[in-house]
């Protein structure tokens, strides 16, 4: 069971623990993605992300279920946000329940690198004195 | 034909804007494509890599293009 | 920074969270147990948890301390509960943070599985048709 | 000497409580605690493993006791 959202609202932990709670479930790793106030050592005074949101929504989808092909896990929650987020806002969160932790542990780890790779979102950070889109040079 | 030419991210702003239009042959591909993009954006070069979608997927070099696909430049993506 | 407890009164995950988030700290890995409904194909009701509780505390402190040696981690926030836990409560939560997500990721787990290997709290499981302490027995 | 032996868990059902004495002699070791337990409540053969924590830190065989400490029997251990 996937559940997905791209949203331009504040993202909610207790919503995706909700949503992945199970009766069958001995654990879940949540991962929660945090706005840093440096990067490089430079302050960041804030990001902006934007999503093509349809394809966001395809791929996500995608690797979800990859992840549940892949692990015996239970139901998996991903909510990532877009606009502009201040130092300490929440990005994304990846919610991952199964009856035993190591699969939960990996699963989650694999949806946060992969969406990391693949899933077109793109981050701005914009510094006192310019603006960067992030990966975008070599 | 006219392709229409989503933009995101840096390719935004490489553009100009949130879309571009090409003018290339019928059955051209997502190499022809890329070609053309870069001499009319030399600054897509510079990117660390970039991919094109077309109609919410990757898609492979050797792809051919419709007038009626809706075709994007994904520049590196950075969520999460 | 280290936040430890045990707790007779439900496990909160925002207050996990809340200790742990950090404007230095770009993700955070949580893991969350919860009691399953069934152990090897039997019908849990309920678990019951038992601590000795000053020495608990002190083993919880060593291994977190542990973790903050050997990974680059800001803050970890463990909670365990002990009593009467229903289906679907949570009998712990541990929390870490960190400027990167490998860290985070690789702290939480190690955590998690040596407090299991070495804290002294026990539990039993209470089924139907009687009770048995967890790996007490080979 | 008297050691006063607290009990967790399984040992609490096999102690048929929350602690037990025993009569040990002076200077005695773990090794030789787990023994004369062993002797005291046959059951603890039964099970996986257990150790003797003294003063709230897990012990090894050779450490010799005294009436001061605080001891406790620790079976294997199942939270989380």
């Amino acid at each position: 069971m996937i559940d997905i959202q791209l949203s331009e609202k504040p993202l909610d932990v207790k919503t995706c623990l909700d949503w992945v709670m199970d009766p069958a479930c001995g654990g879940i790793d949540v991962f929660i993605g945090t706005v840093r106030n440096a990067t490089k050592g430079k302050e960041v005074l804030r990001l902006e992300f934007e999503a093509y949101e349809r394809m966001a929504i395809k791929e996500l989808q995608k690797i979800c279920e990859n992840a549940l092909v892949k692990w015996p896990i239970h139901r998996i929650s991903v909510h990532h946000r877009t606009g502009v987020l201040q130092v300490g806002e929440i990005p994304v969160i990846i919610a991952v329940s199964a009856a035993h932790r190591a699969a939960a542990f990996d699963a989650c780890r694999y949806l946060i690198d992969t969406l990391k790779e693949t899933v077109p979102i793109w981050k701005k950070e914009v510094f006192a004195d310019g603006e960067v889109w992030v990966a975008a040079h070599p | 034909m006219h392709l229409k030419i989503l933009a995101f991210g840096i390719a935004r702003d490489i553009f100009g804007g949130s879309q571009t239009v090409v003018e290339i042959p019928e059955n051209a591909t997502v190499s022809g494509l890329k070609t053309q993009l870069e001499a009319k954006y030399p600054r897509l070069q510079k990117l660390a890599s970039y991919m094109i979608a077309v109609n919410d997927e990757y898609a492979q070099p050797g792809q051919t293009l419709s007038a009626t696909d809706e075709i994007a430049i994904i520049p590196p993506v950075s969520g999460g």
